[in-house]
């Protein structure tokens, strides 16, 4: 019990990744593609939100951190939860939606020359 | 931090995932996927990252999920089922999601449990970050700091990414020659607008409501979780909301098509601007707190603070344009002239 | 006060679960879009109203801020709402969706 | 003084720059993309010179940005190792830019702004990968080169679409297992800068979760320089881009991510724990051999030119994959020389490539028939390129595969050696034929449905300068190839090998 409290997001994560991959790898639709590699990013900002989770802590912004003598407050970092993973994963969605948008356009523009959006009559009418 | 509820969010989650993969109409896996993004957004939320639930409400929930129905629009809303066939890449796609999903398993044993306040990644730098935001920088948002100033450098790059993709779907999609223009049957296009009072009345009187909060999200990045990503986010869905009540044509009225590259060009112009004349003035780049020399009455720690709204803004108005860009080529088949 | 907030909020959640039995459980298109829109307006009203009042519970600055912010939530759902309603069931109208009559079963969706 | 000072922070900035105002001038008057592009490529080489003068003078140095320390801010590292391949990037991207031009204006002519800005962001993200010492940083940077390197190969013809298409989704594969492997090292030892890891990681050798990041991150790298059993998306992507971005794709993106295996191998992780603790050796040098025999093989049977140097790729990524995982001094120093050669060498080819598109419309290997008539410089220049592929002493392949055949010997491999050996006959062979059709057999009428008959003459002159460049560059990189080595490429493997 102990052990599932401590990783059970570990699991899920673990999971939500084999299904992005699979839909990837194995979906014939290619905006079903696309999908499946949205949730595979997110699988990843999952995992790395949870690094950044300490408990008994609190959102990562100071209290009362307007007046100017709360510069001199002695601030203890385990009050707050770590910044750090929480802006390596701003940017991380930022790069999945820049990711997303160019592969939906490809996707239109394939479109546009295939008139479908499956796989295996792309792959015919290539032939 | 409750188990209990992060379970069941996540959960939710994976059941949202495996919906959207199976469900065979593009327009629901759209909407599921949307779904999921703002369950995710609760489970950030739970766990205290605010600013990346944030971000993902305003993003994942909001931009992707009207990118997907533009592209479902635009092309087939269909996905045909295969009975048969394509068996070889369903099995290699298995067998690459087991394989790794057993050796990511694998490795969670040497991790700290979860939320442990003694794991490496909240004793070894993460500290300093939050002892010293308001002594070095003034800002209390501890994300903002980090990302606008610590790691600035990133954050440079996360904009000249989304530069990047808005000029990438440009150059992929935008047709500008009439013989460019596709033969095919254009399914869904809505040539005079979705003619309606109610909902053109409505979103006409929240438009400058929700600018008007996105200009706030920008301002207070500072003390409050958002910042210029999140209001830029909201700048551009603002617009998208007009363009979808009304048309296309009101859009790019407002926010011609030359403007809205210009404008992404400004904003990560004003980022690598500011960090430029850091340099100029001697110090490193992106170094704000020489920019006391220039900014009358601020000592260093305040210039940075002044330095990070600066950048925020900049990263404000290039994710606007480059947003607005992205969905209009989107949604009119690159042709600007008609669609969703 | 408390127990104020409590019926509130019991009252939203009530409401909400409501709102989910009737979007499983009606027989048609518009009859759902009934269930998910007026419930989903009030339910939500109801608890951000338990929220707010949750906040203004020691009235200082801070909390006057958030419980505000809270109010302009729910006045922009009460406005957003409705239109979203509206628009899914005006286009499900278009799009030829036909309500559920009594005589002849089975006729909906 | 401040230029010496800032040559590292310019390296990037001024191509970040310049593609902003290259977008803007784009759209009040396109012809001056061209030449704003040249000037930024050619003040980015600038400041590579004068990054590697400053190595080579004063040592390994650390560029803060933000003024922050590391490991809590952003930190550039500059050493012997990347300052040469700095060096080598935009070299090969101010030549590509220069080729570009012409090129351009035949195959895109509507979308030159978009084309010069996305170009000029990708050299951006490279040299970034390259100069960062940061393991999150570079992700960012491999998305931004990730983004545009789509981008550019969707403008080519139709079946460019599927193919960047196919790419999008594998090169985010690649990038989200690095991403993912660098999320483990961070669970493990909370940091993120390179050098911080480097100190933390060894008391965490012995755990599972190391070695899994090792491995996510490895195959990050591999799925991005498409190396054996990972390389599908590669030929169809690099054959039916246009020809002025596979100029630039096809040298550059596979050798700066066997520059980032090699960095992360050595300066995240050590040898001692590569080599001695991990058993991969073995394994992965047997499927570098793999790679080369396959590349080749697929390559012999190409009709089609660009696809016939796309395989060449997967196979001289095997040459260089192999000679790192050798495991002696040899084999790296022969892997990173390979790394100058191979861009030099690729972008060679592909200009070559790119100029008989140009001249004749056709890639199809029959249709250089007379081309040593028609354009002897050229041919010329691929003459000079062809032997240094196959490894023919004076040029600069065959030091690199000297090297990497010693390397061979040393760790043993004796299958490496003669994947190489191999591998050099495959190429003799290949590039004899081209030249048996391009000399001996006359070129008779064009094309059946080409109804207007295309005069094949001399390449253009914009055309020619990078090409003649590089061949006599391949030339004196070869002659000078051991002082190269034992002044730079000694200095960046690392001791006890």
């Amino acid at each position: 019990m102990e052990y599932l409290v401590s990783h059970y997001n570990y699991w899920i994560y673990t999971l939500l990744m084999m299904l992005g991959l699979y839909a990837m790898l194995a979906k014939n639709n290619l905006v079903k593609k696309v999908i499946g590699m949205s949730i595979f990013q997110t699988a990843i900002i999952v995992f790395y939100v949870s690094i950044g989770a300490k408990r008994e802590a609190t959102i990562p912004i100071i209290a009362h951190g307007h007046g100017s003598d709360a510069a001199h407050a002695a601030i203890d970092a385990m009050h707050y939860a770590n910044p750090l993973p929480h802006v390596l994963m701003l940017t991380a969605i930022v790069v999945s939606v820049g990711t997303l948008g160019v592969a939906l356009a490809i996707c239109l523009g394939i479109y546009r020359r295939y008139n479908t959006l499956e796989e295996d009559e792309i792959q015919e009418q290539l032939q | 931090m409750i188990w209990q509820i992060d379970l069941s969010v996540l959960t939710l989650i994976v059941i949202c995932g495996f919906a959207t993969i199976m469900v065979k109409d593009l327009l629901s896996a759209a909407i599921i996927f949307g779904a999921y993004s703002f369950l995710m957004c609760l489970l950030w939320t739970e766990m205290g990252a605010v600013d990346v639930a944030f971000t993902e409400a305003s993003v994942g929930a909001g931009v992707s999920t009207i990118l997907f129905i533009a592209t479902a629009f635009q092309t087939t809303r269909k996905v045909k089922s295969r009975k048969k066939g394509r068996i070889f890449s369903k099995i290699v796609g298995l067998t690459a999601a087991v394989i790794m999903g057993l050796v990511l398993l694998a490795a969670q044993n040497n991790f700290p449990g979860f939320a442990d306040p003694g794991s490496p990644a909240s004793l070894h730098l993460s500290p300093y970050y939050i002892t010293k935001t308001l002594i070095d920088t003034a800002v209390p948002n501890m994300v903002t700091s980090v990302l606008a100033d610590y790691r600035g450098f990133d954050t440079m790059f996360e904009t000249a990414v989304i530069f990047t993709a808005g000029l990438a779907v440009i150059a992929i999609l935008r047709r500008v020659r009439l013989a460019d223009r596709c033969d095919l049957p254009e399914p869904y296009t809505i040539s005079a607008g979705y003619q309606d009072t109610i909902i053109r009345f409505i979103s006409r009187q929240l438009v400058p409501f929700i600018q008007l909060f996105a200009l706030y999200v920008v301002a207070h990045g500072h003390h409050s979780p958002g910042g210029g990503f999140q209001g830029g986010v909201i700048l551009g869905a603002s617009f998208i909301l007009l363009a979808i009540t009304y048309d296309m044509d009101l859009l790019l009225r407002r926010v011609n098509e030359k403007w809205s590259v210009l404008l992404g060009n400004i904003g990560v112009l004003i980022y690598a601007g500011i960090g430029f004349i850091c340099l100029l003035l001697g110090a490193n780049f992106l170094d704000y707190s020489i920019l006391h020399k220039i900014l009358p009455a601020t000592g260093p720690v305040m210039a940075r603070s002044h330095g990070m709204l600066g950048i925020e803004i900049g990263v404000a108005i290039a994710v606007m344009a480059i947003v607005i860009t992205i969905y209009a080529n989107l949604a009119s088949h690159g042709k600007l002239d008609k669609g969703l | 006060m408390n127990i104020l907030i409590i019926i509130l909020l019991v009252a939203g959640v009530f409401l909400f679960l409501a709102t989910t039995i009737g979007l499983l459980r009606f027989p048609d298109f518009y009859s759902r879009m009934h269930a998910a829109g007026k419930g989903d307006t009030l339910s939500s009203l109801l608890m951000l109203l338990g929220l707010a009042l949750y906040e203004f519970h020691e009235l200082n600055l801070a909390t006057v801020l958030v419980g505000g912010k809270i109010l302009l939530i729910t006045v922009f759902i009460f406005m957003a709402s409705p239109t979203a309603t509206h628009a899914i069931t005006d286009a499900g109208f278009e799009s030829g969706a036909r309500p559920w009559q009594k005589e002849k079963t089975g006729e909906g969706d | 003084m401040i230029l010496y000072k800032q040559a590292p922070a310019l390296l990037v900035i001024i191509p970040l720059l310049s593609a902003l105002v290259v977008n803007m001038s784009g759209w009040f008057n396109r012809r001056a993309c061209f030449p704003i592009a040249v000037l930024a490529m050619a003040a980015t080489f600038g400041s590579s010179i004068l990054t590697l003068l400053k190595v080579l003078d004063a040592g390994p140095f650390s560029y803060s940005l933000g003024g922050w320390p590391p490991p809590f801010g952003i930190e550039y590292a500059i050493d012997y190792l990347n300052s040469l391949v700095l060096v080598t990037i935009s070299l090969v991207s101010l030549l590509a830019v220069i080729f570009a031009k012409l090129s351009v204006e035949k195959e895109l002519p509507e979308k030159i702004p978009q084309f010069y800005t996305l170009f000029i962001l990708l050299v951006t993200g490279l040299l970034g990968m390259t100069v960062t010492g940061d393991a999150f940083n570079l992700y960012v940077l491999l998305e931004i080169a990730a983004l545009t390197g789509y981008a550019l190969i969707a403008l080519g013809d139709n079946r460019a679409l599927v193919a960047s298409f196919n790419y999008v989704i594998l090169g985010t594969i690649g990038a989200s297992f690095y991403l993912l492997g660098v999320g483990h090292l961070y669970i493990m030892t909370g940091s993120l800068n390179m050098g911080d890891l480097f100190n933390i990681l060894p008391t965490l050798y012995a755990t599972r979760a190391v070695f899994v990041a090792f491995l996510l991150v490895l195959c990050g790298a591999w799925l991005k320089m498409a190396f054996f059993p990972l390389h599908t998306w590669l030929p169809n992507a690099y054959a039916y881009a246009p020809s002025a971005a596979s100029c630039l794709i096809a040298p550059l993106v596979t050798k700066v991510s066997v520059y980032v295996m090699i960095r992360i191998m050595l300066s995240v992780f050590s040898t001692e724990y590569v080599f001695n603790v991990l058993s991969l050796s073995g394994p992965i040098v047997w499927l570098a051999v793999l790679a080369i025999i396959f590349g080749s093989i697929l390559a012999l049977a190409q009709t089609d030119l660009k696809k016939m140097l796309t395989y060449l790729i997967v196979a001289e990524v095997g040459y260089m994959v192999g000679g790192v995982w050798l495991a002696t001094n040899y084999g790296i120093s022969g892997a990173i020389l390979h790394i100058i050669n191979d861009a030099l060498m690729t972008f060679c080819l592909f200009v070559f490539a790119g100029i008989v598109i140009y001249k004749t419309g056709s890639h199809r290997l029959a249709d250089l028939q007379g081309l040593f008539r028609k354009m002897p410089v050229t041919m010329t220049a691929f003459t000079i390129v062809a032997l240094s592929m196959i490894g023919v002493p004076p040029t600069a392949g065959f030091f690199s595969k000297w090297y990497l055949i010693l390397g061979a010997i040393a760790g043993g491999s004796y299958h490496f050696m003669a994947a190489l050996l191999i591998s050099s006959l495959v190429n003799a062979i290949l590039f004899f034929r081209i030249f048996e059709i391009a000399y001996f057999e006359p070129r008779v009428g064009h094309h059946v449905e080409d109804a207007t008959e295309i005069v094949v003459s001399e390449a253009p002159l914009s055309m020619l300068i990078p090409l003649l460049f590089t061949a006599l560059g391949l030339i004196v990189i070869g002659l000078y190839s051991g002082a190269i080595v034992t002044n730079i490429i000694r200095h960046s493997v690392p001791p006890g090998l």
